[in-house]
């Protein structure tokens, strides 16, 4: 290709960016931009797979039948989620198989709360207010993002995220107004999963790589810290109204900001679990393995039916 | 007779209930994510059964319990289940026979059901038999594409069968309880069902290039509460929550 | 071997056994006998291993901590059992190794009451009143068999089953001691456990093809129908004394016999059992089968370092 | 003081009751009738060990509440066993690393714990101390077996070594409950256990032809009730009877 060719390509790309106009896949786009979508949207995609297992956890153990039910369909939605997401990635030209791959040898990243236990039924409420909150948080914007197929796949994502977000606050309301054991319960899970849930913003935008191009793309409207503080302000109120303490003895309302101040994150911690070292990396990255060798002949076998069915019909 | 359908129902309930339990444990777990949603989606259909159904027992019973407590606080053996459904999942084969033995006997047994002369099962099972039709063609097409897929396939979907087939049997167990029932038009005589049943699962296993097993022992016992070793396993999970945290709410 | 010579080792044999003299490993022995020998204690052998399951399968759900040790113990035992047999068994030039093969290719039987599952707490009442009721039934005649290596063997397991039997027993006490539920479920536990443990003896004296010859080689020393009234006799007031039921309508006191006379037994659900297709039967064999399976690398290495061991010794 | 002997105590009983319910669960599935007798058989001693130790915690208490009690009937986060002791029993290998760093580490515990001021902590670990010795004489010789086995095995005891290690420092958590008490001569500090446990660490290990692995980011909790997501179910089976029957005599 040309020089001249290339330049005109990239202010056509950049003129749509500037009018909000969508990339689609025929569109021509900047290596930089379609890595950084591939990395981006897989992660997403593999996190939804991967969060199936915290909750799957506790769908054997659900406390009522209503509760199971609603906990079926919210881990349904996620692989739904997962399938959206990676036909979505697909569109950029780089397919599921070797996403899935990158996943298992850890190459690939997955949102790094998904490497905590789910301990308790509370936990199940703590997941879905806080995590699909942050989660959501994140993916709003995401709704409006540069590339089209991904735009597209967050709207259904967000719609049905809210709603999980609700039935996990629902949980903990429901915790709340019952026993001290339910209530202790509540309070013990949200001191476990607050922290973690701040960290599924990312590093802080002083230590982050990638943001600023993301920006510059129209990949990410927010900064992390800045979502991570839109999380905050909206948490703590939904905390203090069912009676819960947010486990962060620096939290406080800072009148002059119109925002709350929150304590310092560990990173460290956060670098570990990200590295592999958390408490629930190993499992979580064995489960997904052991499901794919575990469903290697199923899925041999349906490739050869096919193939059997096509030579059938030819014939 | 109100006992009777209070028993009645519970057993298709569990059925459900007990299925939907096992078919949970799939979570995360599948094959490929396609099924991951499948049986998931399975599952949730056969609790919103299993729901509906012991919301019923329990009004049939009339004895203040609700549909919650007869899922979770009842002892093992009052569980009236097929001893087929409890069975553990296995490989995805054996998960997938379970499944289709099963659903191809819901299928006949809701189509007869939905003309109950009890409104209440009727509705259930009009309702119900749409999911099943549902459920019926997934199990039989990976049936068809297990032993008709790879040697390697082939040979497990038939142990699966093999290993399953001795269940079989027990759907059509009857005794006391449905012979009033009968009568009044409320329950089926499962006798009646046999041939439908039989023609589709000789149709699957024609097209899925598989036999019926030799007929040997047939076992049973679920529908009087006698489970297999594996039951109770699944109960003290399932009953966990309800048991140690006994009259909240949730 | 000389005619003559095999007529005077017959003589010699048939003389100890006549004067309750121990056959020992390096004695002659006619073939038939060793061969009825290796069938009977391997099936034994295996019946205390395979007897593990029923009753491991309750050890993590038992219901205190005397409970739990004492079950332990149990299990334990058998496994001891087992061992005892299986080294009586050798002696006879059998080894170890071909005879669990021949269990898990279903050519060598175990007690077929080891095919019903255990399905409450009461079971482990049942199982050690009845199941080791009726084996030691069995055994105790045992003590005296003829041949050396089987009948010390028997003389430990006896004594150890005695105590299993009573500790059974004492299950079923508590339970009739307490609640509605806990009756209920030791009755629940007879109901199942009583006929299969009247099949314990084996087919009745009519249809038995091997007992004569035991009886005259003085292996056994009653017939399957007599042990099958003994332990009848001794039963029927246990249960009585502590509320339970026998499951028989046809159970009732013989004055003239001085005995109880009691129903028919389904000899065809026996012959089923025995034959593969009892409730557990391919459960119970398929664990022993992926136990040797799953161990296979274990043994391997003991046996590589053993080796080594001796080696590196000699060098 | 009370409080705090209460806490110490029971987390020295979580150790020996979950890890002989681990234990438990390998009956009739071990890879030769020797080990079914041997795990048993330590299963066994942790039992007793435990139910020593909680009938003394329950004494400390003085709230009326039994040994049984305590082992049973307690929620998720109040058992304060070390994550290491739940883990999942996986193959004969991962058993084997899991009961040998408990082992070693017990070793130097009650060598220390048998000359407490708490004459009964101090009883209670003199008798365990023999049983523990002959526990680490066989978990040690099944590492170096292992270790020094075939290449098969090699891989998978360091493999099992590998995913375990990073559960071993967490035997050394000490926090407030500690203080106190060391200062009491009660408690063991420790931090002193360190030179003999690495020593009996790395001789074994050096027997065995393995290494000690890196050591990564820590991780803890169990001490303070936290634990990993098996352990839930663990919980659920071995709670299942007192739940489901509850206020009972067995």
């Amino acid at each position: 290709m040309k020089e001249l060719d290339l330049v005109a390509l990239q202010e056509a790309f950049d003129r749509k960016l500037k009018n909000e106009i969508r990339i689609e896949p025929k569109d021509w786009m900047p290596d930089a931009y379609r890595k950084t979508l591939i990395r981006q949207i897989s992660q997403h995609a593999h996190s939804e797979i991967v969060g199936m297992l915290p909750e799957g956890n506790w769908i054997t153990r659900a406390p009522n039948l209503r509760r199971k039910a609603v906990l079926l369909a919210k881990v349904q939605d996620e692989a739904g989620h997962g399938q959206y997401l990676y036909s979505a990635m697909e569109t950029l030209g780089f397919s599921r198989e070797q996403s899935i791959d990158d996943l298992h040898s850890g190459k690939a990243k997955y949102s790094s709360i998904f490497n905590y236990p789910t301990l308790t039924w509370a936990d199940m409420g703590a997941v879905g207010w806080l995590v699909d909150g942050a989660a959501i948080m994140n993916q709003v914007p995401l709704c409006r993002t540069s590339y089209g197929p991904y735009a597209r796949a967050m709207v259904r994502v967000c719609k049905e995220e809210s709603f999980h977000q609700r039935q996990g606050y629902e949980i903990m309301c429901t915790l709340m107004k019952g026993t001290e054991a339910q209530k202790a319960m509540a309070q013990d899970a949200l001191n476990r999963f607050w922290w973690p849930s701040l960290m599924m913003f990312g590093p802080s935008d002083a230590e982050s790589t990638h943001t600023q191009q993301s920006i510059d793309w129209k990949i990410k409207r927010h900064t992390n810290d800045e979502l991570r503080q839109m999380f905050v302000n909206a948490s703590v109120p939904q905390a203090e109204l069912i009676g819960l303490t947010i486990p962060d003895p620096d939290l406080k309302w800072n009148e002059a900001r119109g925002e709350y101040d929150f304590g310092a994150i560990d990173w460290e911690e956060f670098k570990q679990v990200v590295s592999g070292n958390g408490p629930c990396n190993a499992e979580r990255i064995a489960a997904r393995v052991k499901a794919k060798e575990n469903g290697m002949w199923v899925r041999e076998a349906a490739m050869a039916h096919a193939e059997k069915k096509k030579i059938k019909k030819a014939s | 007779m109100k006992n009777n359908l209070f028993t009645y129902t519970l057993r298709i309930a569990d059925d459900s209930l007990i299925l939907g339990q096992r078919l949970s444990e799939w979570c995360g777990h599948g094959p490929v994510i396609e099924e991951d949603i499948a049986l998931t989606n399975i599952a949730l259909d056969l609790i919103g059964q299993a729901t509906s159904l012991l919301e019923y027992a329990a009004k049939v019973e009339g004895k203040g319990r609700t549909a919650d407590d007869l899922a979770f606080l009842r002892f093992e053996n009052e569980y009236l289940n097929a001893q087929l459904i409890e069975q553990k999942n296995g490989d995805f084969g054996v998960t997938i026979v379970r499944q289709w033995i099963f659903d191809t006997f819901r299928l006949s047994f809701y189509e007869a059901l939905q003309h109950s002369s009890d409104s209440q099962l009727a509705a259930i099972a009009e309702k119900s038999l749409k999911e099943t039709k549902y459920h019926w063609k997934h199990s039989s097409e990976w049936m068809i594409r297990l032993g008709d897929g790879t040697e390697e396939s082939h040979l497990r979907v038939n142990e699966a069968l093999i290993s399953l087939w001795k269940f079989s049997d027990e759907l059509f167990f009857m005794d006391e309880v449905d012979k009033e029932l009968i009568a009044a038009g409320i329950a089926i005589d499962l006798e009646t069902l046999r041939p439908a049943f039989n023609e589709r699962i000789n149709y699957v296993l024609n097209e899925a290039t598989l036999e019926v097993p030799d007929s040997t022992w047939k076992l049973n016992g679920g529908r009087l509460g006698r489970h297999t070793e594996h039951f109770g396993h699944l109960i003290a999970e399932m009953q966990y929550m309800q048991r140690a945290y006994p009259n909240m709410e949730w």
